[in-house]
């Protein structure tokens, strides 16, 4: 993409009398900048939605003074923490307890690098790119450790040691449910990764209606590892239910207790932009990155069908609990399937850029994530390990192996020649 | 997906099962493991019904998949391991899981207090899969392993209550009986191998079709004749099927295996491991040789005769079923040996059927007898014995219903399934008796003592089904106290037995005609008999297919006739009372004493062979021990005692004098070295880099 | 960056630097640091040779080796260093002198 | 463009490995070992060699850089964020290694290295890497699988408490 940025700029007039390398440099940059305004940006709207969300699920308003519905809170709420006073603490490590929130924001920034968000708009097309941001996450436990460390507080140290153990441990139940859909496909580029789950096809191959060729659904194995996946990305990023690094009845706040101001926010910008990569990863190895279901007739029946599942399940659900917002969105998804019904052109039309399909799919994660904050207690220590070493790790270990019986059944890989 | 794919997935299942009922059985919260058993063999059954209605879709008889790899690799010759689907391997799987479900869900109720209980149904997993193994074989090295492997469950699961010792006794009784029949079949198995070089059935019949077979016995064995040895061969592999569908002279294990559990009788000892002899008789019926045939075909008439007369007699209920399942097991192996292809693998399917039922429903019986004996704190009265029953019918309705299903099944009265395929057979032999002059028998004259055993077997068959209904069901009882505790078996019990009861008519086995008394059915288009491999002097198929049509109708007429006859018999002596049996029994004298003492085959045997044997071993076993060792083992160790003590004061004084001199020197040398020992690792290092950097010096100057 | 001796030169670097770190330190860890150093240095000999020399992915796969080969010292290593720690109270190697007592 | 980042890191390798080896805060000779295993995997990027690059990240930072930091943390008594260490036969280890050095520099430069004139540019070394581990090195691998189950029975067995 970057070259592609760079040859372009070289034909646009105005820039044409830039070199070669000159043109690459400024294509870097610009798409770093890029990259870090969506990551800042990115922040922002999450932690409005993750207000407004846990508002609705305590049945209260969340913010509404600033701005319309409150939507400028949070932007107000930067400025607050830009403008605050930097403290050090006077016995803290002066140098790590700098160093430290940089190298966090770095380790999740660098990941975005390999993140496709659209056919071709990938930053760095590598042929490792899963691997890659696996790898590249991992490097987030150093920053906090170093964190933890220099601000010679026992909470944070407490902290950052819970928070090393739990993503080194998450980390290979994380690898082993990826190594699943890897098996399927055969490849760790992320961009033939999203190409290989095009169009529709049968529901785990073998049930006659008519789903995407997503991998969650290509057969039990791999609808359990994306599960697992998502529990385990889940702990990874230090998310409620497993935020015991930052767990305030017990730490205070772990590993960012002696931090403020801008530093704080560092950490926090972070946290939203580690979320955002755990979404658009299960969005790409799971749900079909930027593929759009409705491809196709075939896929344009599944939305048909999928339209009126929802339509049915809003109006079994939703609309006795709330019944103000129940008329509008009802309302246009039954529109929408009717006309979806009566012209199938329109329901391919529907294929959108697959910016907006990744954003959706994304978006749909990141949901999750945050339902799940808001609805599980957080776990013991221990009981964190236990989920990871003895429950997640066995089950993804047999489901690997499941999934190449599965290959096996279905013809895709023979062992008798 | 591939039907040997699936096949494979059937055959595993029931292993997983075994294997999670004894290594986490136990553990489970009390008695919640048999339900993943349960799930696994209910599994099985869905996906052999599956591969059933593949089957009826296609309605190919030639249908065929096989797929092997191989396992031992001993250059020219292979061994391998391999599936082989047809239509015969589909109907048997269906069978098989479908009897094996029905049990395990019957024994959740039927073993609900035993201790074993997840061993229990362990060993069933494990009984399953090695009869789904024997069902899926391509070849006869692996269905003998797995033939083994059948034999190994049967044992374990007959004597699943070792405390009672006749169970003990009865399971390793059954298991060398069955040894006996199996060595046969090695030895067949090593004929085949030795001359065919192969065990795959495919490739065997090849092989003798096209004259390799004679052409290897020529280079082996010279001036042999090759078909002798395809008799030999043949008669051989039967006698595996001799020893586990329990045809005499060693049917004398399967009676005392009722000494299991009552659904294991149901599921191994009457429906599917005693047909797996059938089963091997119809995989090698393409090599069997007219000689051999009539080997065989005498062989099962007449066990199938001998085993009835001893049924009349038996007052144990199980006793009864297990000769008559002799009996029927004889007509299969008989329609076999007459040719009959067809209608002995189709009395193994309806056998299953209506006999597993029978034991099912006469399990209900015992159990609930069981229970009102238990109510009554009596422990001394036989539960399982006749003389205490009587006058059922209305206290278990629905068990009464279903006997008397299966038992105008297995008398062969028409719009039943038995009917259909022992008249088939009947009509068999007949045929044979009338048109086939091939094979010793024939050539002897003897051709018609088959219809007699056949058609006596049917007539004694309806007598004592009948009698045992009578006795059970109808009547006064005659023990009130029991009778008063008496009730119909709980539902899980009962379900099956109705699931039985409706696959004991004709229905399902006519289809697509609606004809009772048979016509053009699937089961008759899609098994398909075989051609015979056999380079000369083949049995006249096309004859006997003749005479078949010939022999239809009088067969059907005379056995309709004989099983009316013999129904009548048993209204007579026990509802009307116009005989009385003790005076029958009286006027017969030896006859009933024979019957009744089972013609003492097990005094022969003991007598004959057991004792002989055990006192040759003990003559052998004292010379052994008091001549051989005393004088030659003992004699030789005492001199080489005298030798060892020499050698070892040598030893003493010069070798360890030379090694101890060694140790002192270096003992020295360390104590002068250790000094330069610091302890410091990185010491050590540096010395080490020292060292290298004088060696790269000295290289370099 | 096209030369084999450049990174010829930094493997030197590193195997000195770590070989130093082995002899000098007394904390275990340390000299733990040390070795992952000299391993590293190999490493990227092997990987540097299998670019410019031999053009096969050989020297990658000695690389990965040496890497699992270091994950499993490692973790060993630091379950020996507990021991020691337990044992006498620090982890400094030229106390661990047992043996020569 | 790439020569200068190339020469970057490895001066950025360098000086954190000499961090590594001469600072006597234990903590900054850990932490600084994270640029040298970071730069390290950035010379393999500029080997071609993306998958040891990122194994390497996985690995060494991911893993062997925690255990280490585990380690320093369980044996120390922590009271201020400065962990003191001390060296020995700092000034013979100095000159021994020197002469190492040296020796390996004269080596290095004095060889003539049998180069092949066209540079290796792997699209991907994926592929290469897996078919061989699974063909021709199976067996490696497979030993290496049990080093490795060896050596997390080992280093479970000796980090209890009651050996």
């Amino acid at each position: 993409m970057i070259d592609a940025f760079a040859s372009w700029m070289l034909q646009f007039g105005a820039l044409s009398w830039l070199g070669t390398t000159p043109a690459t440099i400024l294509a870097m940059s610009l798409v770093a900048v890029a990259i870090f305004i969506f990551v800042a940006l990115n922040a922002l709207v999450l932690v409005y939605v993750e207000r407004k969300v846990s508002a609705f699920m305590q049945v209260r308003l969340g913010p509404m003074r600033v701005g319309p519905m409150g939507t400028l809170q949070t932007v107000a709420d930067a400025l607050k923490l830009l403008l605050k006073e930097d403290i050090i603490p006077r016995f803290a490590d002066p140098i790590l307890f700098r160093v430290g929130p940089w190298i966090i924001l770095l380790a999740s920034f660098v990941a975005f690098a390999a993140v496709p968000f659209s056919p071709g708009w990938v930053p760095a097309d590598m042929s490792i790119g899963l691997f890659y941001v696996v790898s590249i996450s991992s490097v987030v436990v150093i920053g906090i450790v170093m964190s933890g460390w220099a601000s010679n507080n026992k909470w944070s140290l407490y902290g950052a040691m819970r928070s090393a153990a739990q993503i080194v441990s998450y980390e290979i139940p994380v690898g082993l449910s990826l190594l699943a859909a890897v098996a399927v496909v055969g490849t760790l580029n992320l961009q033939e990764i999203i190409a290989a789950q095009a169009g529709v096809g049968n529901l785990f191959h073998w049930i006659p209606i008519p789903f995407p060729n997503w991998y969650i659904f290509h057969s039990p194995f791999l609808f359990l590892a994306g599960c697992i996946y998502l529990i385990a990305a889940t702990a990874e990023v230090n998310r409620t239910p497993f935020d015991i690094p930052e767990s305030e009845s017990e730490l205070v706040a772990g590993f960012m207790t002696e931090y403020s101001g801008i530093r704080w926010a560092l950490f926090f910008l972070s946290e939203y932009a580690n979320a955002a990569v755990v979404a658009l990863l299960t969005a790409i190895v799971f749900l079909g990155g930027w593929q759009s279901p409705f491809a196709d007739l075939a896929g344009a029946r599944f939305g048909m069908i999928s339209l009126t599942v929802l339509a049915l399940i809003w109006t079994i659900f939703v609309k006795y609990k709330v019944k103000r917002l129940s008329i509008y969105p009802i309302g246009t998804i039954l529109a929408l399937t009717v006309i979806a019904w009566l012209f199938p052109a329109f329901a391919i039309w529907l294929a959108t850029p697959g910016l907006v399909w990744i954003a959706i799919k994304g978006g749909v994660v990141i949901f999750l994530l945050m339902w799940f904050r808001w609805t599980f207690p957080r776990l013991r220590v221990d009981q964190l390990m236990y989920l990871s070493w003895k429950v997640l790790l066995p089950i993804a270990l047999i489901n690997l192996a499941g999934v190449a019986v599965w290959m096996w059944l279905t013809g895709a890989i023979s062992l008798v020649g | 997906m591939p039907m040997v794919n699936l096949s494979l997935i059937i055959l595993v299942l029931p292993l997983i099962s075994f294997l999670f009922q004894i290594f986490f059985g136990k553990r489970l919260e009390h008695k919640k493991g048999e339900w993943i058993s349960i799930a696994l063999v209910l599994t099985t059954l869905l996906l052999a019904i599956i591969m059933f209605a593949q089957m009826l879709f296609d309605y190919q008889p030639d249908f065929r998949q096989e797929a092997s790899i191989n396992w031992v690799n001993l250059g020219q010759f292979q061994i391998e391991m391999g599936v082989l689907v047809d239509n015969i391997t589909i109907i048997m799987l269906v069978v098989v899981a479908l009897i094996s479900s029905l049990v395990h869900l019957y024994s959740v109720e039927y073993m609900k207090n035993d201790v074993r209980y997840s061993r229990y149904f362990g060993f069933l997993g494990i009984f399953t899969f090695s009869m789904y193994g024997i069902t899926i074989a391509n070849n006869l090295f692996m269905i003998y392993c797995f033939w083994e492997l059948v034999g190994l469950s049967s044992y374990l699961l007959i004597g699943h209550w070792w405390e009672k010792k006749s169970a003990a006794d009865a399971g390793k009784k059954a298991f060398i009986v069955n040894r006996i029949g199996d060595i046969g079949m090695f030895m067949g198995m090593m004929v085949v191998a030795t001359v065919a070089g192969t065990f795959n059935y495919q490739v065997l019949f090849e092989r003798i079709a096209s004259g390799a077979w004679a052409a290897g016995v020529q280079g082996l064995f010279g001036g042999v004749d090759p078909n002798t040895l395809l008799t030999w061969a043949g008669v051989l592999i039967f006698m595996g099927a001799i020893g586990k569908s329990a045809q005499f002279p060693l049917h004398v294990w399967l009676p005392d295996a009722m000494e299991g559990p009552t659904p294991v009788s149901a599921l191994i000892h009457a429906a599917t491991m005693v047909a797996a002899g059938v089963y091997l008789t119809v995989r090698i019926f393409p090599l069997l040789t007219p000689d051999a045939m009539a080997f065989v075909a005498l062989i099962g008439g007449f066990t199938a005769f001998f085993a009835a007369t001893i049924a009349i007699t038996q007052n144990d209920l199980k006793k009864v079923l297990a000769y008559s399942t002799v009996s029927q097991l004889g007509y299969m192996i008989m329609a076999l040996g007459t040719g009959a292809y067809v209608a002995g693998f189709f009395h193994l399917v309806t056998h299953a059927m209506f006999k597993a039922l029978l034991f099912l429903a006469s399990g209900s019986v015992i159990h609930m007898m069981h229970h009102s004996l238990t109510k009554l704190n009596d422990h001394h009265t036989d539960a399982q014995d006749m003389r205490n029953m009587g006058g059922l019918r209305s206290k278990m309705p629905i068990t009464y219903a279903v006997f008397f299903i299966a038992s105008l099944s297995i008398s062969g009265i028409p719009l039943f399934s038995g009917f259909l395929s022992k008249d088939a057979i009947l009509a068999g032999t007949w045929s044979y008796a009338a048109h086939i002059h091939d094979g010793w028998l024939a050539q002897a004259h003897l051709g018609w003592i088959l219809p007699f055993f056949g058609f006596g077997a049917a007539l004694i068959t309806a007598f004592y089904m009948f009698r045992l209904i009578f006795m059970t069901f109808h009547g006064e009882p005659k023990r009130k106290d029991i009778f008063a505790k008496m009730h119909e078996s709980p539902k899980l019990m009962t379900i099956p037995l109705m699931v039985l009861g409706a696959l004991s008519t004709f229905i399902f086995f006519t289809l697509p005609s609606f004809n009772p008394l048979g016509g053009k059915s699937w089961f008759q288009t899609l098994v398909k008999q075989p051609e015979t491999v056999v380079p000369m002097g083949a049995f006249d198929s096309e004859g006997f297919a003749h005479g078949l049509h010939l022999a239809h109708y009088p067969a059907m007429y005379t056995s309709l006739i004989v099983a009316g006859v013999g129904i009548g018999l048993a209204v007579l002596i026990y509802i009307l009372k116009e005989i009385d049996p003790a005076k029958m029994a009286q006027r017969l004298g030896i006859l009933y004493r024979g019957s009744l003492n089972k013609w003492y085959m097990d005094e022969i045997y003991l007598n004959g062979i057991i004792r002989p044997f055990l006192k040759g071993c003990d003559a052998i076993a004292y010379f052994d021990m008091e001549i051989y060792d005393h004088y030659v083992i003992d004699g030789v160790g005492r001199r080489v005692k005298a030798l060892a003590t020499g050698t070892g004061i040598a030893d003493d004084l010069v070798v360890d004098g030379a090694v101890n001199l060694v140790g002192i020197i270096f003992q020295w040398l360390g104590w002068t070295f250790k000094f330069v020992q610091t302890g410091k690792i990185q010491n050590y290092l540096i010395y080490v880099l020292i060292g290298v950097l004088m060696v790269y010096l000295i290289n370099v100057f | 960056m096209n030369h084999l001796e450049s990174y010829l030169i930094l493997s030197a670097l590193l195997f000195s630097l770590g070989l130093y770190t082995v002899i000098t330190r007394k904390n275990g860890v340390a000299i733990l640091m040390g070795i992952e150093l000299i391993l590293n240095a190999a490493n990227i000999n092997f990987v540097a040779f299998s670019k410019f020399v031999t053009h096969q992915v050989e020297g990658h796969l000695m690389a990965i080796f040496i890497i699992m080969l270091a994950a499993a010292e490692a973790a060993v290593a630091l379950a020996i260093i507990l021991n020691l720690y337990n044992d006498q109270g620090n982890i400094n190697v030229d106390e661990a002198d047992a043996l020569k007592r | 463009m790439s020569e200068v980042i190339f020469w970057v890191i490895w001066v950025l390798v360098v000086i954190s490995a000499m961090i590594v080896a001469y600072s006597k805060n234990l903590i900054y000779s850990v932490f600084s070992l994270l640029a040298t295993f970071v730069g390290v995997a950035a010379i393999y990027i500029f080997l071609n060699a993306d998958f040891i690059a990122v194994t390497q990240i996985v690995i060494y930072v991911g893993g062997i850089l925690v255990l280490l930091i585990f380690g320093i943390m369980l044996t120390n008594r922590i009271a201020v964020a400065k962990i003191n260490q001390s060296s020995f036969q700092t000034s013979l280890g100095m000159v021994v290694v020197g002469a190492v050095f040296v020796i390996l520099v004269i080596t290095i430069l004095g060889q003539s290295w049998p180069v092949l004139a066209e540079s290796m540019d792997f699209d991907s070394t994926v592929g290469k890497i897996g078919t061989l581990l699974f063909g021709d090195y199976l067996i490696l691998f497979e030993v290496a699988s049990i080093l490795l189950l060896g050596a997390l029975i080992g280093a479970a067995t000796l980090a209890r408490k009651e050996l």
